[in-house]
């Protein structure tokens, strides 16, 4: 049931279909016996850069794990580069045989080894020359001076260990990379430089890469594709204003960024909007093609709330926080229903309020289906 | 590649350990000789055996109490080794595990050399003498003596442990209001608690297998072990290979249950790799001189004197000195520095094979699988059994008119049974590296790029290297003091630094005995402080 | 051609027979030497497939066990029999390399205050030594359990007697002939009952205050037979070792080495007094060999109480 | 040389001066010989929320390390709550002793424990009644239910793990609670929800806390007073506000929010404004107090330039990305310098750009001081 809207604004988009770098087909994947994952589909253009949400525990580290090869699926396939690596007939491909370049969560650092060896593993497990000077090039991008290359992990901060995995991810120039949450444990500015750094040599080698963040910010500026994951499946596979502004599930919209969600009864559907009332006011608002008419829920993004104008539904300012040259307000309403909006002053106190219906969308109130139910 | 090294390490197990236990088996099934013919099976008889009943009991007592004192010293020396090192740790390091080099039995004699009615210190302490001699000669005497051996062995494998706990659990223990003991029982222990379970495990068995101690100190406390009642079905004709099997497989029994108590504490280990730095500590030094006095240099001492002496009644004075014991060991192509070289050679072989088969085994026992508990079972027995009786094995098993390898009767028999008896030691060892390897560094290494041969080498090995190196050392050392299955299973024409000591003190000369247990001591202790110092990291 | 011998004669001795040998005949002789119990258990589990073709041992009845068990070749040759010293002129399918005493043992330096030694078993019972006795335990040690037996054909319920009056007056059994020796060198005991002869006049001459007693009721001589398995691969060679062992040659060797020579002809070292002037104790080798069982049951439960 | 600001936007901060929960004075560290950090100063009010931002391997960790009494300060003294709790004079208070909750960068979480006995942990080792209610209550307030709480920490995800040594942390009301990174494993939904529960809960509790994120948002949004800790100092100790619109250095402006520089020449400073002009025009902006008139910097902010107007200087967008209902673009200049605004929409190509002067801030050019050189 993954919903799927076409969106041009991403320049990547135009480009010709290519072939698929990662295909996986349906795959279940259990955990001493609880089914983590359930009918998981995802298929990854070659040179595409995709991000991967999802709520903590829903199951992202166990579908790179599978994508990986340290797990095998109960069910489905698993292809990489149209090559079949894991399947329920007897497929399956090695992990260090798959070329796969991976971060992981914690960054799983050798002890033992110095950083410039941890980095040079792969290029040398492969039988490639261990080429000294990219491995000290790539650290140096990454703000990493060629002393530190000497030490050993545990004389690293977080930050830097993590920015070591990245560097020992990529050196060997793998076809795809998993990316479990790399830029977590980095500052602001580190992490900005690090996303230049990866969008570039990226596009650049034309890696595809499967990168699994929390952030959906960082997820919107990296990848030209957003996948969610949910009750134990895709929720949503979209472009990033695909998921933001047409989330299939509430979850996917709360992952993706500031909401809040009004109950509403829609009366009527037509050509993809809902027809609602809000505070008295009747509106026309974007709605999930599922969306029939009966209860409903209108989730709304601060900015389509807005809350500096004179009239309006009266709402009171319960919290107010500086945001990005703005401030993020949090709104009650009468009602009790809260609703966050932007504005230019972080003044408490009564505001009015007005709702853009081109920014809102209405979709249907979420069934709660969980992988071990549907198993 | 996964079975075939499954099954590689089963076969050689089987033929290693295996085999010569089944045959032991079947030997403990035979009817003893004296009794009539038609009668009960050896095992059986035992049932009925009041003394078998009474020295069952003494070994449980024995090696109970040895574990017990043998534990927790190894273990506080390893914390202040680990955290509060003394100044020159390198140093104190080789003293700590000097008397683990030495045969036990040595041990025993050196110290009713020390605290026996006219020992050094009854001459020299009266108050302290009498007290002493009292407790030497008592059952905790005995198990003291035993532990202040087996010490060391539980410093190895503790120290390796702590050097691989996570220092961030017990920094979240303190601040969380835990004091130093109470984090170090929430953060440190359970961590080690597999390492502590197998090195109890080992010492629990090696205790109650132990002959050299009982022998020399037993008959003075009038406690009876089982080992003892092995030495007396074969020592003296008609030879009783049944009762002494029979026994055998009693102590092996009581291996098993250790084991099956031990195993669920070695399953639950979550590995932690970590590292700390730590700065040398002056005020650590006093307990692990206490120690290294009490264990290392008053019985090296003891001996020392006595190889020293011409005559051992005259006592220790000026004239009563000479070298001569060591030049007749050192001059070289005496059969005494034959002996030497054999068993140096022979040792330094078998701490690299046995260990090297060991990770193998331990590998394929941490992959779990079918076979691994039986393979984790096999490593733990031979430990249980008495070196005679095993020996028995060996050349039952070796020397069977239907065995096609023509091991018994040429030096390789030795490593064999060296190989045999000591591969619990290196087995545990292994063991408890790998399993303080957090898998997803293994995930790691496999992504990107290392088969699992790679990981095997490049990150299993090295991060259980101390380990490794630890349990080589006592295999090495293990090795240069057997002495029960060298007795029964040199070849013709060869001999090792134990049996020529044993040979010595049985009919020859105890001074020669003497120095050359003092150069077999020191030089297993050399070759060991370098490997330690050296090859860890 | 290869002789194997398995030998719990002194090692030094053994050595020293097989080079001679060696260079006599130009044949290999391979030797592993080690106590009687081990060759005896290493022959026991050999069984299979021995590869033992002469067997020197330290104790008559371990002989005896292995002739009971059929593993010997009877070699007897009258001409060797005839020239051997008369206690030693037994019948049986072997010969006595030589023999060794059993009786006390005391360190001079280490005697009570105001004793006297000892000149007879009976006179260890004293009070005088209360707790400085030692004895191999007879369970674990040949020649021990040799001499109770021998006592105790002997003496019958005197020496039951004599047993656990030693045993009231503080005596220990410490385990081998060794581990008994070693705390009267050491001095922590005055004296060992039911020494074997060599091994202390071995440290008597290493200068150590050892004294070998000879009891006036009279000491027990062992012989250590020597004999050719059944299972030798080549007897003639066996037989050519054991007549030289027993050759003049040979037995010098065997006198040089503190034992007592087999042959008459030749004599033992000077540390030995004159045998002749000796008393021992008789022993009927058969007999005792059967009453071992009960005998040393007996003895573990009366006497080591266990 | 930190600047303090005053800014009385925040509702907390008209509350009367309290007592000092945590002093820090004037404290050097080192780890194995190098100096980490030199001369930091920080002085926290009692029922504070702080936050402490810096880049990674600046020292945060360290920072909090010598707080809670893991690591000697090798000069200096630290207070708790009016006690002096380590100083060279030989104070020390064992870090057991302090009564600090702490959550570490890392979870930190005990293997061999339950769930459940790892957050009941600090109860019991100081000897409280070990209140499962209240732990299961916390666990629940964290979206991680009952059944969790009987697992073992390696059956957790990454985020459930952190989650846990929150509630470890706070389980025993202590007086001050360190959190070294504690969210950032987690996804943007329970983010929000365990925040919105922390201010809730320590504001009840009157607990202070010093926090450390990576994440500007979360230190704007959780914390009452910033610092920034850089070059083994502490660079700056302010309101969100302050932090933003006049960061004390360049490091601080990037660490603290999308930022871009222009250099620029100071004509004339007069009344906290710099005057200075960039493309011809003529513009008197906000500027930092030393700042004296030559070359200097001028930090823009996206808010500060508007793009969307048909007149002003020439600029080509080189990135659009879509960031929370606008796009972030990337302008680039003629002369090559780049500038960040926001645009309703995510068209390449040229747009013609404006500075907002009250937006901006000029600050002196940075002098590169680390901590080796000053010690
Ligand atoms: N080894 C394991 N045994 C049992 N359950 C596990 C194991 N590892 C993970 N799980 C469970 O599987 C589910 C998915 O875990 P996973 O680590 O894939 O989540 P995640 O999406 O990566 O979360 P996070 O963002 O917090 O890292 C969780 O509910 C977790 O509790
Ligand atoms: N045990 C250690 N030995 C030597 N240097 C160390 C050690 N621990 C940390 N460092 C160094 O100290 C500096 C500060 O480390 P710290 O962990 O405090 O940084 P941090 O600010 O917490 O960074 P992050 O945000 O990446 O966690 C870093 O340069 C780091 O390399
Ligand atoms: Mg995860
Ligand atoms: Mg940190």
């Amino acid at each position: 049931m993954a919903v799927e809207y076409i969106h041009h604004y991403h320049p990547e988009q135009a480009r010709p279909i290519k072939k698929l770098a990662l295909e996986v087909d349906n795959i279940q994947v259990r955990h001493s016996n609880r089914v983590i994952l359930q009918g998981v589909n995802l298929a990854l253009e070659e040179g595409t850069y995709a991000c991967l949400l999802g709520e903590s525990g829903s199951g992202k580290s166990t579908l790179l794990a599978a994508i990986a090869g340290m797990l095998k699926p109960s069910e489905g396939i698993v292809k990489l580069h149209g090559e079949m690596v894991s399947s329920t007939q007897g497929h399956w491909l090695a992990p260090e045989k798959r070329g796969i370049g991976m971060v992981f969560q914690e960054p799983a650092l050798w002890p033992h080894m110095r950083v410039l060896d941890n980095v040079l593993f792969p290029l040398k497990s492969r039988g490639m020359v261990p080429d000294r000077q990219r491995a000290l090039a790539l650290l140096e991008k990454m703000d990493l001076p060629a002393a530190t290359a000497e030490r050993r992990p545990h004389e690293l901060s977080g930050g830097q260990r993590q920015r070591v995995a990245i560097a020992r991810a990529i050196i060997a120039r793998p076809r795809l990379v998993l990316l479990d949450e790399p830029l977590s444990a980095l500052d602001h500015s580190i992490r900005e430089e690090i996303r230049t750094f990866l969008r570039a040599l990226f596009r650049e080698e034309g890696i595809t890469a499967l990168h699994v963040t929390h952030d959906p910010e960082e997820a919107f500026d990296l990848g030209t594709r957003i996948g969610f994951l949910g009750a134990g499946r895709l929720a949503q596979w979209d472009s990033p204003e695909g998921v933001y502004r047409c989330p299939a599930t509430e979850t996917v919209a709360r992952l993706s960024g500031p909401v809040r969600f009004l109950p509403v009864m829609v009366t009527a559907v037509d050509a993809g909007h809902a027809h609602l009332s809000v505070s008295k006011d009747s509106l026309r608002v974007p709605a999930h093609p599922e969306l029939r008419p009966g209860p409903a829920l209108l989730a709304l993004r601060p900015e389509a709330v807005l809350c500096d104008s004179e009239s309006g539904a009266r709402a009171t300012v319960i919290r107010a926080q500086w945001s990005r040259g703005r401030y993020l307000l949090e709104l009650e309403l009468p009602e009790g229903d809260r609703l966050l909006s932007y504005s230019a002053t972080g003044r408490m106190g009564i505001r009015y309020l007005k709702i853009r219906p081109e920014d809102a969308w209405c979709l249907p109130p979420e069934t709660e289906l969980t992988a071990e139910e549907t198993s | 590649m996964k079975q075939g090294t499954a099954l590689f390490t089963g076969l050689v197990l089987a033929i290693l350990v295996l085999a010569p236990l089944l045959l032991i088996g079947a030997e403990a099934f035979q009817p003893q000789p004296s009794s009539s013919p038609g009668a009960v099976s050896a095992l059986q008889s035992l049932g009925q055996d009041r003394y078998f009943w009474e020295a069952f009991g003494g070994t449980l007592r024995l090696a109970g109490l040895a574990t017990l004192f043998a534990i927790p010293v190894g273990l506080g020396i390893a914390l202040l080794m680990n955290y509060a090192p003394p100044p020159a740790r390198r140093l104190w390091e080789p003293l700590v595990l000097v008397p683990f080099l030495m045969p036990p039995y040595l041990t025993a004699v050196a110290w009713s050399l020390l605290a026996g009615p006219m020992g050094l210190i009854q001459q020299n302490m009266h108050a302290l003498g009498m007290p002493l001699e009292s407790f030497l000669y008592s059952l905790s005497g005995m198990a003291a003596v035993m532990a202040l051996h087996l010490s060391p062995l539980s410093y190895v494998l503790l120290r390796a442990a702590l050097g691989n706990s996570d220092p961030a659990l017990f920094k979240a223990a303190r601040i969380h209001g835990a004091g130093a003991m109470r984090a170090f029982a929430t953060a440190i222990l359970p961590g080690i608690l597999p390492a502590m379970a197998a090195a109890a495990l080992l010492i629990f068995l090696a205790s109650a297998e132990e002959f050299g101690v009982p022998a020399v100190l037993s008959s003075y406390t009038g406690i009876r072990v089982l080992s003892t009642t092995v030495e007396e079905a074969m020592n003296v004709w008609p030879v009783d290979l049944p009762r002494a099997a029979a026994v055998g497989l009693i102590l092996s029994l009581l291996g098993f249950v250790a084991w099956a108590l031990y195993r669920p504490l070695a399953k639950d280990n979550r590995g932690q790799v970590g590292r700390r730095e730590s700065t040398p500590c002056w005020w650590s030094l006093t307990p692990i001189l206490a120690f290294v006095l009490l264990a290392t240099l008053l019985p090296i001492g003891a001996i020392i004197a006595v190889s020293l002496e011409k005559a051992i009644t005259a006592g220790f004075h000026p004239a009563n000195l000479t070298w001569r014991h060591y030049g007749h060991i050192l001059s070289s192509g005496s059969s005494a520095f034959l002996a030497l070289r054999t068993s140096i050679l022979l040792s330094l072989s078998v701490a690299i094979g046995t260990m090297l088969l060991a990770l193998l085994s331990a590998t394929v026992v941490h992959r779990g699988g079918a076979g691994s508990r039986w393979i984790d079972l096999l490593a733990t027995l031979p430990n249980a059994f008495p070196g005679v009786v095993l020996a028995v094995g060996l050349i039952l098993f070796w020397n069977a008119p239907w065995n096609p390898l023509p091991l018994y009767g040429h030096l390789a028999i030795l490593g064999v049974a060296y190989a045999t008896v000591t591969f619990p030691y290196a087995f545990r060892h292994a063991r408890t590296g790998l399993s303080q390897v957090p898998t997803v560094l293994e995930q790691a290494g496999r992504v990107h790029g290392a088969s699992p041969f790679g990981v095997f080498w490049r990150i299993r090995v090295p991060l259980a290297w101390p380990l490794l190196i630890g349990g080589a050392t006592v295999v090495f050392a293990l090795s240069m003091r057997e002495l029960v299955t060298s007795l029964l299973l040199q070849p013709p024409g060869v001999q090792v630094i134990s049996t020529y000591v044993f040979n010595q003190f049985q009919q020859g000369n105890m001074g020669d005995g003497m120095a050359m247990s003092v150069i077999g001591v020191l030089s297993s202790a050399l070759i060991l402080g370098l490997a330690r110092g050296t090859l860890q990291r | 051609a290869t002789l194997v011998v398995y030998s719990s004669a002194p090692a030094s001795l053994a050595r020293q027979l097989a080079a001679a040998f060696e260079k006599k005949t130009g044949d290999q002789v391979e030797l592993y030497t080690a106590s009687t119990g081990k060759v005896m258990a290493r022959l026991a589990a050999e069984a299979a497939r021995p590869h033992a073709d002469v067997v020197i041992l330290a104790d008559w009845t371990a002989g005896l066990a292995l002739a009971k068990d059929d593993m010997v070749f009877p070699y007897h040759p009258a001409a060797l029999a005839t020239l051997l010293r008369k206690p030693l002129q037994l019948a049986g399918p072997f010969l006595p390399l030589g023999a060794d005493t059993v009786s006390i043992v005391m360190n001079t330096q280490a005697l009570p205050k105001g004793a006297t030694l000892p000149d007879d078993w009976f006179a260890l019972t004293a009070p005088e030594w209360r707790d400085r006795l030692t004895m191999p335990n007879p369970l674990l040690s040949g020649t021990a359990s040799d001499f109770v037996l021998a006592f105790v054909d002997e003496y019958g319920a005197k020496a039951w007697q004599y047993f656990s009056a030693l045993k009231a007056n503080g005596c220990i059994w410490p385990g081998t002939n060794h581990a008994s020796l070693q705390p009267v060198e050491m001095g922590e005991r005055s004296g060992m009952v039911a020494a074997v002869g060599h091994t202390a006049l071995l440290a008597k001459l290493a200068g150590n205050s050892l004294e070998l007693i000879h009891p006036k009721s009279g000491m027990l001589l062992i012989p250590r037979p020597i004999m050719i398995m059944k299972s030798a691969a080549n007897r003639p060679l066996a037989e050519q070792f054991v007549d030289f062992t027993l050759s003049k040659d040979g037995q010098e060797l065997v006198a040089k080495s503190l034992l007592l020579p087999a042959r008459k002809d030749v004599t033992p070292d000077s540390v030995w007094p004159n045998l002749d002037k000796l008393h021992f104790l008789p022993v009927h080798w058969d007999a005792i060999a059967s009453q071992r069982t009960s005998v040393l049951a007996r003895f573990r439960k009366e006497i080591l109480g266990q």
